[in-house]
């Protein structure tokens, strides 16, 4: 049965993702810059970049609906829904029973189905374009995401995150058999299509043509701007901490012990470092696919995550 | 006797088939409705001589009601329609008289081989001439369908009559007598009606050229 | 009221209200009295299978119900719980039609044609049972033929009564190759003599029925019907058809092979789960393509149909693999998602003809910007367009989810070559459930956001109270029925408790409490609707409160949308609908084959100037051109050899004559000797 | 009871011959002719009454007349649809498109038509059932060019030829049969009777016995229009004037078939069902395919109609060879028929006197031309496609699994392929003329209202008989069916 300390920790733990995924992004940013030879900002730009936006004054388009006012706090309201599912810090957390890796995956299309809505109510054409561009990709990563969960359910016997980290952590051999290797493979590369990273969409420019996500919010300003930014970068915490936590279970906390979550935490910051780093070496490796192209790496996925159902019940 | 009474009614039968082949074989119309005629009195004189072997004072009747209305009255008819729509010899039949005849000769083996359970049962004299009456029903059959001209299909069918006439004579001495006089009151009043609208075909096509009549398709 | 009249004061109140209809040709009176004939009968239908599902859910046995039972009562609380919302609907709907059509058989037939559909669901015997569905066939036809002045609309109802008649084809004679010697039509009687019969005969059956009542359900590929006379009927029939007239297909399903067959060897389930995925995916395929709005629903219509049959064939290949825990679950993901589709679906349709309603048009092109001159309308829209887009915490997102964990229990099927079906289904369905979210994202997006795209968007017009209220009850469901999936699950597990071998009491797998456990072996998975539902409303409303706290800029400024530095902005420059599909419609190249005609019309002085642009795409229509097509080809080259024997030729219909008595004579000889 | 009989056949022979004296024609006739029709009904449902009350009434020398459950059904079924005809026929109203002279003929000539048909049903001796089947071919070709043409007159010479050489063959039969019955009881005046025949059939010579109905197999089924003998059918009531299309169509063919359920009775009995039906099934099967493929592609409404005609006696003929449970559906498919194709005829009637055309092609916008005429042409679509709540779901929901409880599945399922192809052309077909807008010159609104009331009591009817008839109707069916099928 949760207790009082449960939730508080399931609560605290929701409050760190938030608090940490702009330093998580600055870092990408940071480690992207040094791997470019550029001294890049410093990792707490994005900080500033919050706090900047929250003051500025929010300019609203005359077409604009009360759709477009609602769509930030919808999207924010969502990623944060999901950040009391993943584990971060801690399992069994009490929001265990609430939700489970599919209620994450809708939550986040929630977000993305309203982001997607708000590109077209101001009616221009870089919106639509956003918009159409990011439903398709969002489309077509689901079956590669659904197939990755069943090949984590598969093995765990549930789809709950709790059950899934609580069961690696049981059973290590489990997380270096080929069907857990595969579907992190797939699961990575969807993490780059539905966060917006190279080679699916490139965060940081606003070419017209090339620009998914950022066409999509290209109307948006002041706090609404900074709702959204600030959820996508903590999906990206999110996605980070799934693949740390899932696959790598080893550092999360089991017990609410002071010590095992001092442990956890300072896990968590490393698989982010190793992630983000990754993730940075990786995105200055590759150049932006063509649209068209997108499909493509998405299938690859796609296959990858077929694989590794098919291991998983070759191994069962 | 009854050896005597079968073979009168073989050869009766015979000369109305006969007549029927004859049909096949002549072109014109007159000579059409001259076999006609010959075979009505041949059924006449095969009912007479049923009537005369059996007693059947009925038959009698039937036999002078044949000799009057097919022997005599339809032929007048037939020859005052031939008259009254001229109009060319028989046209080239579908099948030719060669042709004609042999198929002929082929339906009336089709009349042994499917009246073959008929005369099985029957115990009659007569029932030898069975096979002949329906070879002529199949014969008449054969004529309605090959020859062209309307006046021929009429003739045809009235052929086709007398076989079944035949038939009932040969293999039951004759149906009873209310209907038999209800079958000739058919005949009779079918005859006048096939006569009326051979007359309109007249009016409203200017030819009675069977061919013709094929607006009406699908 | 007891219970027992409940029965009798629905068909007394539908036919009251069809005569009301026949009587009274126009009026305000005669719109509420044909919508209250239907109101009432409806609730009655209700509260007979709430009442029904109430005593099986508790177990007792009180009340003796003998015609209704608790598969039964699903469809029929299905059909209850549209029709009054629908009714409702009309009354506003049909006032548009005063003055130019009469009302009589509209209203006759949509009080007839929810006698029939709640009939359907009653009938305990061959005879009533067909009677009341092609009962429901003819008046659905009617409906659809309300609107034959609009292009389209009477070759839509050719097609549709065409597929019911072939349905029905297919769907007698899987009756009567059940028929007992005795002759009996009962349904009891249909399944005591199902037992006898060989496993050959009855898979045929099942695969007759599965045909028959597929083409009623819009299973590809017999679903060319559903998207053109759907849409032809007017809004709130399209909602009935639907949200339930095609579930009627999915109750015939279960009916033959859980109730009368007694369930069968896994690979019916099989066949059913393929089907039901097919048509989940290419349902939403072809949704995407459209731009007619009522069309767009259709075709997601199917998508829905599928995933039910997914749902159903899942449990069913379950069932033939012995794991009867499993195979509630499937069924239940199948039920749930057939009411809750019931829901969304009709809300969907509802608020398309509000659209109809106040643009005229259904073409989405010619639209943008309704929220602002309809925002209620809109705001029941888009939470439909959430809940069959499966977002949580809405009623699709739910049911899919079970269905999902239904799917995952498929590794516990012994058989590995086929449990590797269940992950291509889940694939299916997500990908399936990920492009529907697209195209409601379009469907949404293009006809209620943006600047409007013609005069009629413009001058649109709130759809009235009526209309509001029907959508409003329908977009309050989709979030009731969300938010008690942990009551649902329960209860749907007790209705097919008992039927084809599964347990009888199911409890002991699925549990009530406030979250949703579900603990089939293979399947463990977790989640509180609610939960989720309070969550999220609590997480909405502490969003503003912390920027208030943290003192965030409260200033606004309505400027301008940018436009490259252009000024003025007009509809023109913003995305339409094709253009929002055109890289599905890219990616999907090879299934839609899609051909393109642009016609450019330069300026006469220069070409570097343009004039206007026409662009048409189309795609290649699969089922119709390589299917249909073939086989009405080939029909019709029979029907003129046929027809070639009546040439006219007065000899040759003589030889014809002849030949067939030689010809019998033959056979005579052959057969007697 | 002599009376009601004499009632039932002397009315229509009564009208005949007063439209015969009275010269020239005037309307009174028509009306007295009309009145006299109805009384025929009235004497058909009273005698109806008796027959169920246990009656066999018979008349006549040595029994030649008999009424039992099945000739009444028949009965009924004539004088119904004669009544009709006489009610909405030439001669009575005023605007039509008939001279006197032709409305003279018409009454004189349908007049002998429905008393050769109510003859031909009610009577035990079998050749004079044929004698009157016969004599309907004479009463009605003469009406088929009642406004000449060359098309009409064309059609009445094929249907007098085809129809004459089909009837005769009939007669072979009836011979063949009659020569089997006196080589076994001997030469008597009751020896075609009916009763006769059923009472000496099981010793009578199977052999014999089946040739003999091969030929009367095709020579009645002829005259009802099965295939491949039906090519006749489809020009007749396509030229024919509606009343009498109607008449044909209705309950002609209901009477032929009715002559070939009346041998086959006696048939069974010596040869035993099973050739007898396979026969049939042959035949119903070939009707219903050609007519099925006929319709389709089909470009006149009243050709359309007489394939559909065909269609439902290949129908009706296919259950006649299903046992017990497919004779019941045929007979009652065959009152359905009756009622259903009795008032599309004359509909068509209504519908050709608007429009001047019998192309389909021409003709759109009826339901807004003619709201009533059109709405009830589209309810008998529906009926003839099968759809409740009219009879014909009824009849052909029980010939389907008639079908499929004698195990004649394959066959059952070819049946609904071919009804499945026969509802979607004439569908299809008719919806074109349904909907649409009016053409230019065709004048709006209905023109002798009057006559539109018997015809929506026909789609009353044919709900009623859809809700499985009312209680007596279904007690006729039963003993009829029980009379078809010992």
């Amino acid at each position: 049965m949760p207790s009082p300390a449960g939730y508080a920790v399931a609560i605290a733990q929701a409050a760190l993702a938030l608090l940490l995924a702009p330093g998580l992004v600055g870092l990408i940013r940071l480690f992207k810059a040094r791997l470019q030879n550029r001294r890049g900002a410093p990792v707490w730009q994005p900080y500033l970049e919050l706090r900047k936006l929250f003051a500025k004054e929010v300019v609203v388009s005359t077409n604009a609906s009360w759709l477009f006012r609602a769509a930030p706090f919808v999207v924010f309201t969502s990623t944060v829904a999901v950040a009391f599912l993943v584990p971060v810090l801690a399992v069994p957390s009490p929001f265990d029973a609430v939700g489970d890796l599919l209620v994450v995956v809708y939550l986040l299309l929630l977000g993305t189905f309203f982001l997607a809505l708000a590109g077209l109510d101001p009616g221009s054409a870089f919106g639509g374009m956003g918009s159409s561009r990011e439903m398709t990709v969002a489309a077509l990563s689901e079956p590669t995401v659904a197939l990755a969960i069943f090949a984590l359910a598969l093995g765990a016997g549930s789809t709950n995150l709790g059950q899934i980290v609580a069961r690696t952590m049981a059973d290590p051999a489990s997380a270096v058999s080929p069907g857990y290797l595969l579907a992190f493979g797939a699961l990575f590369v969807v993490t780059l299509a539905e966060n917006g990273r190279l080679p699916v969409d490139n965060p940081a420019t606003h070419l017209e043509l090339t620009m998914i996500h950022e066409a999509m919010i290209l109307e948006y300003s002041g706090r609404y701007l900074a709702l959204i930014e600030w959820a996508a970068w903590l999906k990206v915490l999110l996605f980070f901490s799934l693949l740390g936590n899932l696959f790598v279970p080893w550092g999360v906390a089991t017990a609410l012990t002071p010590a095992s979550l001092g442990w956890a935490f300072a896990t968590l910051i490393a698989k982010l470092a190793v992630l983000g780093v990754v993730l940075a070496v990786f995105e200055t490796r590759v150049a932006k696919l063509r649209l068209f192209r997108v499909p493509e790496l998405l299938a690859v996925s796609f296959v990858l995550a077929v694989l590794a159902i098919t291991v998983s019940f070759l191994v069962r | 006797m009854d050896s005597a009474f079968g073979q009168l009614a073989v050869l009766g039968s015979s000369l109305v088939l006969m007549c029927g082949l004859t049909l096949l074989w002549r072109r014109g119309s007159s000579a059409h409705i001259a076999a006609f005629a010959a075979q009505s009195v041949a059924l006449a004189a095969t009912a007479a001589l049923i009537a005369v072997f059996t007693g059947s004072r009925e038959l009698w009747l039937v036999a002078v009601a044949f000799l009057g209305l097919k022997g005599v009255l339809m032929p007048i008819l037939l020859s005052r329609m031939d008259r009254r729509l001229g109009g060319p010899r028989e046209l080239e039949p579908y099948v030719n008289t060669a042709t004609s005849l042999v198929i002929g000769g082929l339906l009336v083996v089709l009349a042994y081989i499917v009246t073959r359970p008929v005369l099985e049962v029957s115990r009659l004299p007569t029932r030898s001439g069975m096979p002949l009456a329906m070879g002529l029903i199949f014969v008449s059959l054969f004529v309605i369908i090959s020859r062209k001209k309307a006046l021929t299909q009429v003739i045809g069918f009235l052929a086709l009559e007398n076989g079944i006439a035949l038939l009932a004579m040969l293999g039951t001495y004759g149906i009873p007598f209310i209907v038999e006089m209800g079958v000739f009151l058919d005949a009779l009043m079918g005859f006048l009606v096939m006569q009326i609208v051979i007359y309109r075909i007249q009016e409203t096509f200017e030819s009675i050229d069977v061919e013709q009549l094929n607006r009406l398709s699908q | 009221m007891t219970s027992a009249a409940l029965p009798v004061w629905m068909v007394t109140s539908y036919l009251a209200g069809a005569l009301a209809a026949c009587l009274f040709p126009r009026g305000r009176l005669a719109r509420w009295l044909t919508a209250t004939g239907a109101v009432i009968g409806g609730a009655s239908a209700l509260a007979l299978a709430g009442a029904e599902l109430m005593r099986s859910s508790l177990g007792g046995g009180q009340e003796a119900f003998h015609i209704v039972d608790p598969l039964s009562a699903v469809f029929l609380a299905v059909v209850g719980a549209i029709a009054i919302p629908a009714a409702l609907y009309g009354v506003g709907y049909t006032r548009a039609w005063e003055g130019r059509r009469s009302l009589r058989m509209p209203g006759a037939m949509l009080n007839l044609f929810l006698l029939s559909m709640s009939l359907v669901t009653l009938a305990d015997g061959i005879f009533w049972f067909v009677f009341f569905w092609e009962g429901m066939a003819i008046s659905s036809y009617l409906l659809v033929m309300t609107e034959a002045d609009e292009p389209g609309t009477v070759r839509a109802g050719n097609w549709y009564l065409g597929m019911t008649q072939f349905g029905l084809g297919f769907i007698l004679a899987a009756f009567f190759l059940l028929l007992p010697p005795d002759g009996s039509g009962d349904f009891t009687a249909l399944a005591m003599h199902a037992q006898t019969l060989s496993p050959g005969l009855r898979s045929l059956v099942f695969i007759l029925a599965l045909i028959g009542f597929g083409s009623k359900a819009g299973l590809v590929p017999l679903h060319v019907w559903l998207p053109s006379a759907h849409p032809a009927a007017p809004s709130h029939v399209s909602a009935l058809m639907s949200g339930v007239m095609i579930k009627l297909g999915v109750y015939g399903v279960l009916l033959f092979g859980l109730r009368l067959l007694g369930g069968g060897p896994a690979w019916w389930g099989g066949l059913v789960l393929v089907l039901g995925a097919v048509s989940a995916l290419l349902g939403v395929l072809y949704a995407l393509m459209e731009h007619d709005l009522k069309r767009l629903l259709a075709y997601h219509s199917i998508e829905n149909i599928g995933i039910i049959f997914i749902g159903v064939g899942a449990g069913m290949m379950f069932l033939g693999y012995g794991l009867p825990a499993l195979a509630v679950l499937g069924f239940v993901g199948g039920l749930y998602h057939t009411i809750n589709h019931a829901c969304f679906k009709g809300l969907l349709f509802l608020g398309a003809g509000s659209v109809l309603h106040a643009t005229g048009t259904r073409n989405m092109e010619e639209m943008g910007g309704l929220i602002k001159r309809m925002p209620r309308t809109s705001l029941f829209f888009l939470v439909g367009a959430a809940a069959i887009s499966a977002l949580p915490p809405l009623n699709g997102f739910v049911s899919e989810w079970v269905v999902f964990q239904a799917l995952l229990g498929g590794s516990a099927i012994p058989q590995r070559e086929v449990a590797v079906l269940m992950p291509i289904a889940v694939a299916m369905l997500a990908l399936a459930s990920g492009l529907a979210a697209a195209c409601f994202v379009k469907a949404f997006g293009i006809t209620f956001l943006g600047i409007a795209r013609s005069h009629e968007a413009r001058e649109a017009h709130e759809a009235p109270v009526t209309m509001q209220v029907a959508m409003g009850a329908l977009a309050l469901g989709c979030v009731a029925l969300g938010a008690v999936a942990s009551a649902m699950v329960p209860a749907l597990g007790r209705v097919v408790a008992g039927l084809a071998g599964m347990p009888p009491a199911p409890a002991t797998a699925v549990g009530w409490s406030l979250g949703l456990r579900l603990s089939a072996p293979g399947a463990v998975g977790q989640i509180s609707s609610l939960g989720i539902l309070l969550g999220l409303v609590l997480l909405l409303a502490a969003i503003p409160v912390a920027l208030w706290l943290f003192r965030a800029s409260r200033a606004l400024r309505v400027s301008d949308t940018w436009g490259c530095g252009r000024i003025a902005q007009t509809p023109r420059m913003q995305y339409t609908a094709t253009a929002f599909a055109e890289p599905l419609r890219r990616i999907f190249a090879a299934l839609y084959r899609p051909t393109e005609d642009v016609s450019i019309d330069f300026h006469p002085e220069s070409r570097y100037f343009v004039q206007s642009i026409a662009y048409h795409a189309r795609i290649v229509p699969w089922f119709e051109r390589y299917l249909y097509d073939p086989v009405i080809d080939r029909v019709t080259a029979w029907a003129g050899g046929v027809r070639a024997i009546q040439s006219g030729s007065l000899h040759a219909y003589l030889t014809y004559l002849v030949a067939a008595l030689v010809i019998l004579l033959g056979l005579l000889l052959l057969w007697g000797g | 009871m002599r009376l009601t009989y004499l009632a039932l056949v002397g009315a229509p022979l009564a009208a005949a011959l007063a439209a015969a004296l009275v010269r020239p024609y005037h309307r009174g006739v028509g009306v007295a002719g009309a009145l006299l029709a109805t009384l025929s009904l009235a004497a058909a449902l009273r005698l109806t009454g008796q027959v169920l009350a246990g009656a066999a009434p018979t008349w006549g020398p040595s029994d030649m007349m008999r009424v039992d459950a099945l000739s009444a059904l028949l009965a009924v079924c004539v004088a119904f649809v004669a009544a009709l005809a006489s009610w909405l026929g030439p001669g009575i109203g005023r605007d039509e498109h008939y001279t006197p002279a032709q409305a003279r003929r018409f009454r004189i000539f349908s007049g002998l038509f429905a008393f050769t048909m109510l003859i031909a049903v009610t009577a035990n001796n079998v050749a004079i059932m044929w004698v009157a089947v016969e004599a309907t071919t004479i009463a009605s070709a003469l009406l088929i060019p009642l406004h000449v043409s060359k098309a009409s007159v064309e059609a009445s010479w094929k249907y007098i030829l085809i129809g004459s050489v089909g009837i005769a063959l009939a007669f072979v039969g009836t011979v063949l049969g009659y020569f089997d019955y006196v080589h076994l009881a001997g030469e008597r005046e009751s020896a075609l009777n009916w009763t006769s025949l059923i009472a000496a059939a099981p010793s009578m010579h199977p052999r014999v016995m089946a040739l003999s109905f091969v030929f009367i197999v095709i020579g009645y089924g002829t005259k009802a229009g099965l295939a491949p003998m039906h090519t006749w059918l489809p020009d007749a009531h396509g030229e024919a004037p509606a009343p009498l299309s109607a008449m044909m169509s209705g309950v002609l063919l209901a009477v032929a078939l009715y002559a070939i359920i009346r041998w086959k009775v006696v048939v069974d009995l010596t040869v035993g069902p099973e050739l007898p039906d396979r026969l049939l099934l042959v035949l119903g099967l070939a009707s219903l395919a050609v007519a099925a493929l006929s319709l389709v592609g089909q470009r006149q409404y009243k050709r359309l109609l007489a394939y559909s005609s065909i269609e439902h006696t290949g129908l009706m003929c296919v259950g006649l060879g299903l046992g017990p449970l497919g004779v019941f559906a045929a007979l009652l498919h065959l009152v359905n028929h009756a009622v259903v194709k009795g008032m599309m005829f004359l509909l068509s009637g209504r519908i050709l006197d608007r429009y001047r055309t019998t192309e389909m092609g021409e003709i759109s916008g009826l339901l807004r031309t003619m709201p009533v005429t059109g709405g009830l042409f589209a309810a008998g679509m529906l009926a003839l496609a099968g759809l409740p709540p009219f009879g014909i779901f009824f009849s052909k929901f029980l010939l389907v699994r008639a079908g499929f409880a004698t195990g004649h599945a394959w066959l059952m399922a070819i049946v609904l392929a071919l009804l499945l192809a026969a509802v979607v052309a004439m569908l299809t077909q008719i919806n074109g003329m349904l909907y649409g807008a009016r053409p230019d010159g065709v004048r709006a609104g209905e023109t002798r209202r009057w006559g539109l009331v018997p015809l929506a009591l026909c789609a009353v009817l044919l709900v009623a008989l859809g809700f499985g008839g009312f209680g007596s109707l279904q007690t006729l069916l039963d003993r009829a069916a029980e009379i078809a099928s010992r």
